[in-house]
């Protein structure tokens, strides 16, 4: 993802999204043809618990420009509460970026229901918009020394 | 001056399943500059690292002869990251290779001997080097009386039986194959390889054995070559160890003070009770 | 009252002679000036190796893990609270463990002292009670130990162990007034691009060599992230993207065990300053989830819990 | 060779001029501690300093350095070395443990059969200038090992510092053409030789630390299954601290770094100290507790190397001594190796 040209950049991001709610949700979008810019590559997890930080960090030194999490809301996880202790590590990873300087908006967290696909369509679209709007990925963009 | 870290690139001729449970292939690799495959002159019993460029390098057996010149044989079993990547690759892809690397069976040393040699699972691939070298016309003569004995768990899982199948027909060689678990169309021997040692009795006089194979066939087979009389100075073994450079460099395949990589990979039995045991 | 080192010996030595523990874990006289090592003692004829001053500095309950035997641990307050996270994570077992637990006034950082004297090299050094001694080829001072303690010392707030099953000597007075997370504030005040420039300035020192790691009784993965080959997560070379990432997360994985007891700070070579890192994620823990790590044996990690009402501004 | 002097007021003109044909390394103070770096002007030079942080080694063995870099998709592998045409370069200040260090490592990377060519193409377009050591460190314990304060090996040119100037001693042809062509040399008086030997004589006397090495080699000639190793590594924390501050370790690692349709081959420092370091893929390693770990340091320090190439590999610059953070200390070891 490294080799593309800065002009006519494009964000992309990566969304890690849950098997049970915001996957599916993603795929209502995709039925009920809301329509959302394409900068996005999902990919599907069993729960939004199955997220460890190497795999946000991994993608942002790979070139990602923006990273999204999402999973059931609180209440709807299938496995009853992978999200709730997701949550709390999200909070702390969340809070641990920002304090080293990693610009808020390049890491995104959010709950989306299988019933929410407008919502994915219109979260994809705001989250494109923060993201370009900070231009490419600096902070963790694995340069060659 | 020559970089010795630069692999020479090898288009994969051929690329043929092994054993049935699919871990095992081996790789008929070409070279794509004729200058460099004249300039790669090596003996059965070396090795060379292969390279898949992304997921690194490691080294393996040449299991070809030198006497058959335009190919250059790896048998791999999948078991890491490149291997795995070895694995992955198609029928002519461009495969990364050093070498040859490390010493040889000691060739002068069998000239005029008989040559027991032994095989277990996986790591008969230089044996194959070394048994299609002995059986190249042009060599014959110079050895003695050839024995193979070569096992693996199940039929299955034996490398090489077309070509065993052509040295079991000739008549200037024994060889006995074996397995621990035999199913229903199995013909051989049946039994460890250290038990059809002892079944099959070769004689030490004259005669050098080398062996190669996992650790425990290793084991129970040095004493009863010991026992039938095979001296540790005619006793050959192959050894591996985690490498890097393969050029005595990296610092890791040492045994107490000799580098696998450059004084080995193969070792007599006298080398070895010199050395520590940490391998 | 007598010496503490004393007391440690009596202490150790009952223990072996019963057979209550097969070994001691603690310290001896280093090599080195302001230098004590830390020491396995099996015999009771050993027992005069064991002292105790302020340059005990090496967290020992990283050498719990994995023993079979029955053992005795001289533990300062930050040591304990290690215990205490390594017994709550089912790593060593409380009835294995006599602990001796030694009150702390804060160990001696002698690259503080090092640096105070410029280059100028230490070749004694004598503690007495408030102060050191310092004696290097052409000069002798005396300075005052509170200066020079290490930074985990400066904050620390449990310098009394928390369990034991004996206590050499007296409690001694918590730090007061301490400003804990200073530091983190002081960092949190700048600027995103001067926090990250100076925590990637930080990091360009490191040099991989997972000293952080191996001195922390908490990291015990049986394979670190870092040295996983499949998948790879992280590059082997020294390319700031890899280091950094190898620090967030390392880090990260401290996130309710950490107790700030200093070990990875103390153990860089190259003076990476570890702790701005596990402080801020100690602090966030505190305030996010109200739990602080080494302090009780009954609370839940905080990442091995929830709660229905945890905070979630952060998510959409 | 015969002796020379600079006056320490002309050592900057010295670097400068130095800087205009060379690369310069220096010892600098970088983060609170000193490190060789190129400088750009003589006066950046720290000249009153007991020892860098990071050995010197690391300007010929980069902790990371690329072997190539490759391109996919082409004819063959699309593999592209690096230039190798680095300028000539300048070590100035090194110590001459250090400089020591570089002979005994131009053993694994200059050797007969493969010479490494990333290491042996730098080394060779190096001019090493060392500083002898006025005032070695409690920690020292060169003489132990066949250096001393003012050792020459490994050095092209050796300056001694007497006050005001320091006596120069051409220890190469390389190092006695560089004397000549720079008019910062002169001749050195007498007075200024006798200065030097008592300089020289008090340095040395300032070494207390003593290890008989060649007896250590003799018992551990026997020692590999001895119980020594049970417990000598107990404390250890299986860090690197100690082999990669030291100017002598140059194990190393080979990876691959890939990217979209290229990549890079990279060594990296590796050490004896981690497990992964024998690790096999199988996952059968020969070495898979600290004890072998440390035992395969020790031995291949002052035993394999001695037995390979008649020299142990430790100049004894006391980095491992002085940085372990659990006060392993490599003199102690090779005591009670003594004492067995």
């Amino acid at each position: 993802m490294q080799d593309e040209k800065v002009d006519g950049w494009e964000p992309k991001i990566i969304a890690f999204l849950c098997n049970w709610c915001s996957y599916a949700g993603a795929d209502l979008a995709g039925v009920g043809r809301f329509q959302y810019p394409p900068n996005t590559r999902i990919i599907r997890v069993p729960c939004s618990s199955r997220i460890s930080p190497l795999l946000i960090l991994k993608s942002l030194q790979r070139g990602a420009d923006g990273v999204l999490v999402s999973g059931c809301h609180p209440g709807d996880c299938h496995y009853l509460s992978g999200n709730y202790v997701a949550r709390r590590k999200f909070a702390i990873l969340n809070n641990l970026l920002e304090y080293l300087g990693i610009e808020k908006g390049r890491v995104h967290f959010a709950w989306v229901s299988a019933a929410e696909g407008k919502r994915f369509a219109e979260l994809i679209t705001e989250i494109t918009e923060e993201v370009r709007a900070l231009g490419p990925a600096k902070e963790l963009v694995k340069k060659p020394d | 001056m020559k970089n010795p870290y630069l692999p020479l690139a090898m288009r994969a001729e051929k690329i043929v399943i092994e054993t049935d449970d699919k871990n095992i292939k081996t790789f008929s690799l070409s070279f794509l500059n004729e200058a460099e495959e004249s300039g790669f002159n090596y003996l059965p019993g070396q090795f060379a690292q292969l390279s898949v460029l992304g997921e690194g390098e490691a080294p393996f057996g040449i299991a070809s002869s030198p006497t058959e010149p335009g190919v250059l044989e790896f048998t791999v079993n999948k078991t890491g990251v490149l291997t795995t990547a070895l694995h992955n690759l198609e029928e002519g892809a461009i495969i990364g290779m050093r070498g040859p690397l490390g010493n040889c069976f000691p060739l002068e040393a069998f000239k005029g001997k008989n040559i027991i040699i032994v095989g277990g699972g996986f790591a008969f691939t230089t044996l194959r080097s070394l048994v299609k070298y002995i059986l190249y016309h042009e060599n014959r003569s110079q050895f003695g009386n050839v024995t193979v004995i070569y096992g693996a768990r199940r039929p299955g899982l034996l490398l090489y039986k077309d070509e065993f199948k052509q040295w079991e027909a000739r008549p200037d060689l024994d060889v006995y194959l074996t397995v621990d678990k035999a199913d229903d169309g199995w013909r051989g021997k049946v039994g460890v390889v250290p038990n059809i040692i002892k079944e099959v009795a070769p004689s030490p006089e004259d005669a050098y054995a080398v062996v190669c194979g996992p650790p425990i066939m290793i084991k129970f087979t040095l004493p009863v070559l010991r026992q039938l009389g095979f001296p540790p100075e005619r006793t050959a073994l192959s050894l591996e160890m985690k490498m890097k450079c393969g050029i005595g460099k990296c610092g890791r395949c040492n045994i107490g003070n000799k580098y696998v990589c450059q004084a080995g990979p193969v070792f007599t039995l006298a080398q070895l009770n010199e050395l520590p045991g940490e391998y | 009252m007598p010496d503490t080192s004393v007391m440690i010996r009596d202490t150790a030595k009952k223990l072996l002679d019963e057979k209550r523990v097969d070994l001691i874990i603690g310290f001896e006289r280093g090599t080195l000036p302001l230098r004590s090592t830390p020491c396995f003692i099996r015999t009771s004829e050993e027992i005069e190796r064991l002292i105790w001053n302020a340059t005990c500095e090496n967290n020992l309950a990283r050498y719990l893990r994995g023993r079979k035997e029955k053992v005795g641990i001289v533990a300062k307050g930050c040591d304990t609270r290690s215990i205490i996270s390594l017994i709550k994570e089912k790593q060593v077992a409380r009835e294995q463990l006599f602990i001796i637990g030694v009150p702390c006034h804060g160990m001696i950082d002698r690259r503080k002292i090092e640096a105070r004297f410029d280059g100028k090299e230490i070749l004694e050094a004598d503690e007495i009670t408030e102060g050191l001694i310092l004696k290097g080829n052409d000069f002798t001072e005396i300075v005052d130990k509170a200066a020079f303690l290490h930074n985990s010392c400066n904050t620390c707030s449990y310098r009394n162990p928390i369990i034991y099953d004996i206590l050499i000597g007296d409690e001694v007075e918590e730090n007061r007034g301490i400003d804990e997370y200073g530091e983190v504030k002081e960092f949190e005040a700048q600027s995103a691009d001067r926090r990250w420039q100076s925590f990637t300035n930080e990091i360009s020192k490191c040099i991989r060599c997972y000293a952080c790691r191996n001195a922390c009784p908490l990291c015990y993965c049986q394979e670190c992230f870092v040295d996983s080959s499949q998948p790879q997560w992280i590059g082997k070379t020294t390319n700031l993207s890899d280091t950094s990432i190898f620090h967030i997360v390392r880090a990260f994985h401290t996130a309710g065990r950490c107790v700030d007891c200093g070990a990875c700070d103390q153990a860089c070579p190259m003076g990476i300053d570890i702790r701005k890192l596990t402080k801020k994620i100690e602090r966030d823990v505190k305030e996010l989830f109200h739990y602080q790590a080494g302090v009780n044996l009954e609370d839940v990690p905080p990442l091995a819990a929830f709660s229905l009402d945890d905070p979630q501004q952060f998510i959409r | 060779m015969k002796e020379k002097k600079i006056a320490k007021s002309e050592l900057t003109s010295f670097l400068d001029s130095l800087i205009s044909e060379y690369k310069v390394f220096a010892p600098v103070k970088r983060d609170g501690f000193v490190a060789f770096q190129e400088i750009h002007s003589g006066s950046e030079a720290l000249l009153d300093y007991a020892n860098s942080k990071k050995p010197p080694k690391e300007i010929f063995l980069p902790q990371s350095e690329v072997l190539f870099t490759y391109r996919l998709g082409g004819e063959g592998l699309g593999i592209e070395e690096p230039s190798f045409e680095d300028e000539p370069m300048v070590i100035f200040g090194i110590r001459p443990c250090d400089a020591r260090s570089l002979v005994i490592l131009d053993n694994i990377f200059n050797s007969q059969e493969y010479k490494d060519v990333y290491y042996t193409n730098k080394r060779e377009k190096t001019l090493v200038i060392a500083i002898g050591c006025n005032q070695p460190s409690s920690t020292c314990f060169c003489a132990s090992l066949g250096g001393g304060p003012f050792s020459p090996e490994g050095s092209d040119l050796i300056l001694i510092d007497i006050d005001e100037e320091y006596v120069v001693q051409p220890v190469t042809d390389k190092g006695e053409r560089l004397v000549k062509k720079h008019s910062q040399f002169r001749e050195v008086k007498p007075r200024g030789l006798s200065s030097m030997r008592k300089v020289t004589q008090k340095a040395e006397a300032l070494i207390k630390s003593k290890v008989e090495t060649g007896e250590v080699k003799k018992k551990l000639d026997r020692m590999f299954d001895d119980p020594f190793w049970d417990w000598l590594h107990e404390k250890c924390l299986g860090c690197a601290v100690c082999t990669y501050l030291c100017p002598t370790c140059h194990c190393f690692d080979i990876a691959d770094e890939a990217t979209d349709r290229g990549g890079r081959r990279v060594r990296i420092w590796d050490t004896c100290a981690f497990p992964l370091f024998t690790l096999e893929a199988s996952g059968v390693n020969p070495r898979p507790t600290n004890k072998e770990r440390m035992r395969q340091r020790v031995m291949h320090k002052f035993k394999h190397f001695v037995d390979n190439y008649n020299v142990a590999a430790c100049v004894g610059c006391g980095r491992c001594i002085k940085e372990c953070p659990v006060n392993l200390d490599i003199r102690a070891v090779l005591n009670s190796i003594l004492n067995r």
